[in-house]
């Protein structure tokens, strides 16, 4: 027998519009249902037929939070998904692939090539689009998984398409299996026993958009774009029951003053893009900082600049969003890391732009947005909707001969605000400078109490914006690895393979980009011998962000000392950029921590 | 208590110049909500930016006073929030027709209860007399000293063009008319423009209320004007090049909030946004 | 007899539309014309007709560069303008103001109220426009002036009314000339001689205008909007006879994709706006990077953020105009602190533009584009026209077979570029990342390639980036003021001050945003006490970039030593803000020196 | 040597769907390039973001591939820094209907000489189809669940509103027709618009070719038609509710270049751009 796997790893790859995707979330969904954690990345073009695309799943029977370059199963539509992925393939790995295709391995691979007659089961079954669904038969005997789950699903998945189709699905993934059990002596890789506790399995553009539902968004408006469209798909196709109402605009900056109207009138209202969008929505930005109106926006980072490589992983929106628009003003910008940090930092995002009225952006990565992946039951019990200060009946009506004061300079900088329809509360809300009225003003005295407040609103603003693992405090680290977004997994599980190789190693995570965790990062920084911040851009964006507000916490301190800093973390910072439009394998942040380290103990 | 025409207006100073053609716009927009009740808490104005723009500061309703040319999409925004405000987006003919052009056209087509003031000078008048895209052929001025060779935008006639289910030019010295036609346009359940010619008396030389006095022909009193049909009005559009007044177009057809699925009577700002776990198992079950 | 002066000021105020600016431009074109410097600070709000705006010129025998807050002569059209302007004037001081108006002088004020028949004796010469004319022959003689050259100028000027109005003029102002000898008894200031050298005076956007138009900008596009329309109107007036063409756009989206595409087919194109419209240009930007399309943007920055305060000066478009749009793409942006500089620095842009292949921006700020002040003949030799690397016949013949490499990987990152009409050029410009012949590639490889080169391009870019005035080479300095763009005048005038007051000071104006001149600076800050980053915002826009790239030359020379850094300069670092809509004044910066000194005295 | 219909391809593999339209827009555009012997280099085809977009990765001249929405005023830039080009523009209906349609109808009203050539699809076929601007009321797609409650644009019906100079329908499974129409659009001395009805065999089932088949007519060969006619031609697309080929209206109008006051004949991009001593001095005088 073999021996009991924690983690495997596979792959369907060919053309696009060959049903690579969909084959890919049935697996996906199989193994969450019988309890074990997956983790899906998906490669796709841009375009809609035609051009390699591949999918892999890694199932667990703990969390996987990154894809890798490891390889059990390889599904293979066609040969060029052989000679693009095979280097993947462990050693006995195995390709199933159709025997149609006449697929070859390079000489001399080690991983095992079964031909599998997909085309012919799936004619002789009646339906040559059941072809991937042989596969999944195969696949469930490789890995020595029940078949049932994979029938309940197809039955579900198929079933408006009438009982024919199901039946037709049913057989081609018992031919496969049975295929599988004939030609493949023994199941060479049998999954571990899950922990069975039941899991949801979904993409973060889907816990965002179920986050915004629960936390009473109804108001959502956005312009198609990759990889943000899921969110506006999935709340068109549930606001009904709820009474939201999604509107498709005709550009990213109908978007975002549609959603900027609907907060000042009171709703929650949020918008989702991506860089070309987030750079179109720059100005009105800067009319909801100003007017302090609340609005959530997501950004689903992808390649930039420009148009750049939409469907791509990159996370190089991050200065954009902190200080794209013109003039000043503060910003709020979330950074989860995972589908399940998607949802309950979406709801935060709601309550905060309540909070503090203004825009919040929740700062999304291509792979955190469209990979599948695991999520621990969510806690609707966790789910509170805080509006912030609205002004009551008796407020207003104490203001009805002065005029409301919408911009009442107050000590935090937030002031009660009224909602049109309101009795006494009308004001004039304007992205020119006013007074506490509202009214436009050019006093200078009152530009600079007005600018205060609004930058004030921010600065005591304290978020758990940083999530460390790692030795216990006070301890040494060898190495701190610092990131944000989907890297959370390639980090962790770098930091588990250095921390088993002997260092002392620690994973400090930004979730929050702005206000930044300045001084937590900064105690973090002290203890580490060396800094690695690993981001998936050229220019070291979130680098910047720790150079200007740690480097603002060790200057403060060193001023306290009299100007002379001891040693400044900051120097002992390095950065790891990766900016191919693929996300990070953890060994690639494990060389250049050895890398690092060995050119450190060179030099001294 | 009643309310009176003074309750709409703000103490604010105005900052137009003396006999601008706003004044006339303000007042007839004023009037229009007294004389059909609306309480001023109910009223959201939405304006762009622009001496036009100015015009929430002189209303007492709830203003939003927006980036240049964004008017209608903000104003769009706030109906989805709370329909059961009255909702007034106004600008001026740089911000609606040049900047917001793709805005003006899609919320035409969308056909949300909005209605819109654009207040048409034919010039940029806050940023001190540049063509605007309603300029006559050949008009100059001292900021745009070469004369104008791009075809003015004709407003009424690319709002029919997009399916407009309300279409009315005013004029600012005839108040009279012009309350009317806004009464009318916040009575259609749908989106109404309104087309409010409005004399720059500082920048245009040429568009004067003399020149309008003379060249306006007022659909209102021709005889066997039909402004349910859409086809003559757009004859009649073309035929006196714009240079009409009065109620030019209006179909029953149903608004954008009344056909979004599942939308409801009552306004998004007052329903009770908690999921209750019963709906939150249902969304999550799909996630299994 | 009074004593020669070598600095006067004075001011004209009244309600906007009251010929304010004309009668303010007429008496700084004379005094100009009479060869001495001149700076005019104006202060409007953002309405046509009425609310108070005024216009003070400060006139000297040596270049001045900065308004401030002392006044010898102020011309009053209403009592709302001596209520506003009265504590600048000195003791001594005089107020001309209409007998019309009944002026009064705050309660023992110790300026003259000097009441002059301005409306009867414009109503006797027959044209009541001509009272502010009264007012500068009032002026003439209070200053000693002679008369003749606000004849010649008032002739020029009204020349196209007819000869009645020109007459109506000059004997208004001479009605004033008499009017003051009658009544003052000796001219209480007379100026000094000048230098006689000949002079221009011109506002920014003036010589940004002559500028484009020198350096061979034959396409400009923009829309309207305050304070950057004058270069529209200057350009549509004069490229006529050049056979340029200006379009006044739509939109900001569409300025600037029209000056790409201008830019691209090998014109030399711009684009001027403010804020709002930079905001809007985000998206578009990165599409002139990505493609490598050379174009000049113009922000001629005003108070933000969103429409903000638009007539106001500020300094805060910074950050927007570096970081603004998504992903990464390099930078350059001058920084130009006087029209003088503006001229040349517009000129070098298109150099830049060209040579580089991307958007050079020109950061301007408010009082920089309009106020008028004095420039020095201006070379045209000095002129010159690099239009970079461009593919000639030979080139493109050699790539007949293969297709044109226009984004051939090269060491500089520069690659020759063909110009749309060249045969055997042809290639495809997008803002999808691309291979060397342009084609869209997803491959992950061909993109690090492509990315590093378009960031290496502007790596080596070396430009005049600093001016330092001060104590000389290796001097240690008590303090050190750095700022950018137009408070060049009134840093120097500080750091006059204070070195009169016996500090050692130097002043660093930085001229290029990027690539910033970060050595440079961080050479003289090392020999600086403290370091004071003047500026005109809220969050220290330069202040940041100062942390972000002397920070990383400090970090680097401390890691070259082991990783102590002895001292760092930036934790002497302290930073004037001032975002109340109006420049800096020199005693302010002044006052925030010795404050931040005295504070240091205590605390060491 | 002649000029070959290959010196207008690339040897790029297309990345559209087997069967969609655009393929037959593709075959149209070089073979009225060819046709008119147009040498490829002296061609610019600026292109916007979409399935259709990638037409310029197909056509062997100078291609701009810009930013979603943005084709036209790019095109204008290139026309006018080098009047000697050809300049074409082209898209998609999402394109230039939806985020670009501020910019098309602006740039219908300056007729600067350029060919725009709009891929309408009725759908937005890149983002994996989503409801367009173009889209018919009810149509509904898994990528847009909710049915479609906005009237569609009428391109054709804006176009003439906006005073469009030259206006066509092709349909890209009449290649023959299509080349002809562009041909003449290219001639055109001023803003063609040919809408090229090319249908989306992914995502649209509703606007297929059998659907087109059935319902469009040819104007080219409706007897009694006259394209100089501009308000026959508005009742003609209206009555048809747009479903019409061929050459709906034009007429001979001064282009935008040709009025820019002191614009020259020779490309700017030609030019000797230094200016003597005496130009500056004239300049700096003022300044004095
Ligand atoms: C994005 C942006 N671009 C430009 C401006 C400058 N601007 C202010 S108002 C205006 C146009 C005014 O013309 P119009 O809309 O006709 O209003 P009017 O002043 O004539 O009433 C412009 C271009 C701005 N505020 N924002
Ligand atoms: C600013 C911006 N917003 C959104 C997108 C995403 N996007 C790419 S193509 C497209 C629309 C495609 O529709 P259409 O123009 O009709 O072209 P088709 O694919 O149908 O030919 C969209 C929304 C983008 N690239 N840039
Ligand atoms: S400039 Fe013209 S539009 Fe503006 S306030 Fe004055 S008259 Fe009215
Ligand atoms: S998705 Fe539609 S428009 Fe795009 S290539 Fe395929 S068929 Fe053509
Ligand atoms: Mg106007
Ligand atoms: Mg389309």
């Amino acid at each position: 027998m073999s021996p009991l796997q924690n983690l495997i790893s596979w792959k369907i790859g060919g053309e696009q519009g060959q049903g690579i995707e969909s084959s890919g979330d049935l697996f996906a969904t199989v193994c969450n249902r019988l309890g074990y954690y997956v983790y899906g990345y998906r490669e796709f073009s841009s375009r809609i037929k035609g051009g390699h695309s591949n999918y892999k799943i890694r199932v667990g029977t703990e969390p996987v939070a990154s894809t890798s370059d490891d390889l059990h199963v390889l599904v293979a539509i066609d040969q060029e998904t052989i000679d693009r992925n095979h280097h993947e393939l462990v050693p006995g790995g195995f390709v199933i692939a159709d025997s149609a295709i006449g697929a070859k391995l390079p000489e001399g691979h080690r991983a095992r090539l079964l031909e599998v007659p997909m085309t012919d089961i799936a004619a002789e079954v009646g339906n040559t689009r059941v072809k991937n669904v042989v596969a999944l038969g195969v696949t469930a005997y490789l890995f020595g998984l029940p078949v049932e789950p994979f029938v309940d699903l197809l039955a579900k998945t198929y079933g408006r398409h009438g009982e024919e189709v199901v039946r037709q699905n049913e057989a081609a993934l018992q031919r496969g299996y049975a295929y599988a059990l004939e030609h493949v002596l023994e199941t060479p890789w049998k999954l571990a026993p899950s922990d069975g506790k039941p899991k949801l399995v979904m993409m973060g553009n889907e816990a965002v958009a179920l986050g915004a539902l629960a936390a009473g968004c109804r108001v959502m408006s956005a312009y198609p774009i990759t990889p943000a469209s899921e969110i506006m798909e999935w709340l068109q196709r549930h606001f009904p029951r709820f009474g939201g109402v999604v509107l498709q605009c005709e550009d990213e900056i109908s978007a975002i003053t549609t959603a900027i109207g609907a907060g000042a009138a009171g709703a929650r209202a949020m918008t989702a893009t991506a860089g070309p969008g987030l750079s179109l929505m720059q100005e009105a930005i800067g009319l909801a900082h100003a007017a302090e109106i609340p609005v959530v926006i997501v950004d689903c980072q992808r390649g930039g600049p420009s148009t750049g490589m939409p469907t791509k992983h990159e996370q190089s929106d991050v200065m954009a969003a902190l200080f794209g628009t013109h003039g000043d003003s503060p910003r709020i910008a979330l950074a989860p890391s995972s589908a399940q940090e998607a949802f309950y930092d979406t709801v935060l995002a709601f309550n905060l732009a309540d909070r503090y009225q203004c825009p919040v952006f929740v700062m999304m990565d291509l792979s955190l947005s469209l990979n599948k992946q695991t999520v621990e039951e969510l806690d609707l019990s966790k789910v509170t909707i805080d509006r912030g200060l609205i002004a009551d009946e008796e407020m207003l009506a104490a203001s009805k001969d002065e005029g409301f004061r919408r911009y009442k300079v107050t000590e935090s900088g937030i002031s009660p605000r009224s909602l049109p329809g309101q009795p006494y509360g009308q004001f004039l809300a304007t992205g020119v400078e006013h007074n506490e009225f509202g009214k436009v003003s050019e006093d200078p005295k009152n530009r600079v109490a007005m600018m205060d407040k609004r930058l004030r609103k921010v600065k005591g603003l304290k978020l758990d914006g940083l999530r460390y693992q790692g030795p216990a405090e006070l301890q040494e680290l060898d190495v701190l690895l610092v990131g944000f977004g989907s890297s959370a997994g390639p980090i962790a599980a770098a930091r588990k393979a250095l921390e088993e190789a002997g260092l002392a190693c620690g994973h400090a995570h930004v979730r929050v980009l702005a206000p930044f965790p300045a001084e937590e990062l900064a105690a973090l920084m002290k203890r580490a011998r060396m800094t690695l911040v690993v981001e998936n851009n050229a220019t070291g964006q979130l680098a910047k962000l720790i150079k200007l507000h740690v480097g603002d916490v060790v200057r403060a301190e060193a001023a306290a000392l009299g100007g002379k800093p001891l040693s400044d973390p900051l120097v002992r910072m390095e950065s790891l950029l990766k900016y191919d439009g693929r996300p990070f394998l953890p060994r690639e942040i494990v060389s250049k921590v050895q890398e690092v380290m060995f050119h450190a103990t060179q030099a001294g | 208590m009643p309310l009176k025409l003074a309750d709409y207006k703000t103490n604010e100073k105005s900052w137009w110049c003396p006999g601008c053609g706003d004044f006339g716009v303000l007042a007839a927009l004023q009037r229009a909500l007294f004389n059909l009740e609306i309480k001023p808490h109910d009223v959201a104005i939405v304006a762009g930016i622009g001496c036009s723009g100015k015009i929430g500061n002189y209303i007492n309703c709830y203003n939003l006073h927006v980036v240049h040319g964004r008017a209608l999409p903000t104003a769009t925004g706030i109906k989805l929030a709370n329909r059961s405000l009255t909702v007034i987006a106004a600008g001026g003919d740089g911000d609606g027709y040049a900047i917001g052009m793709g805005h003006f056209l899609h919320t035409v087509r969308r056909n949300p209860d909005i209605t819109y003031i654009v207040m048409d000078n034919h010039v940029y008048g806050l940023t001190k007399g540049q063509i605007s895209p309603t300029s006559d052929l050949g008009f100059s001025t001292k900021a745009s000293p070469q004369k104008n060779i791009e075809r003015p935008v004709k407003p009424l006639q690319l709002a029919l063009a997009a399916g407009a289910t309300f279409v009315a030019q005013g004029f600012s010295s005839d108040v009279k008319q012009l309350t009317r036609l806004i009464e009318e346009g916040i009575k259609h359940k749908g989106f109404a423009l309104i087309n409010a010619i409005s004399p720059c008396v500082t920048f245009n030389r040429v568009n004067t209320y003399d020149f309008y006095r003379e060249n306006l022909v007022n659909l209102d009193e021709m005889p066997g004007y039909d402004p349910t049909d859409r086809s003559l009005a757009i004859r009649t559009v073309i035929e006196h090049n714009e240079l009409v007044t009065g109620l030019i177009f209006k179909s029953d057809e149903p608004s954008f909030e009344a056909q979004v699925p599942g939308f409801r009577e009552e306004p998004i700002v007052s329903g009770d946004w908690r999921l209750s776990e019963e709906e939150f198992e249902e969304l999550v079950a799909q996630f299994r």
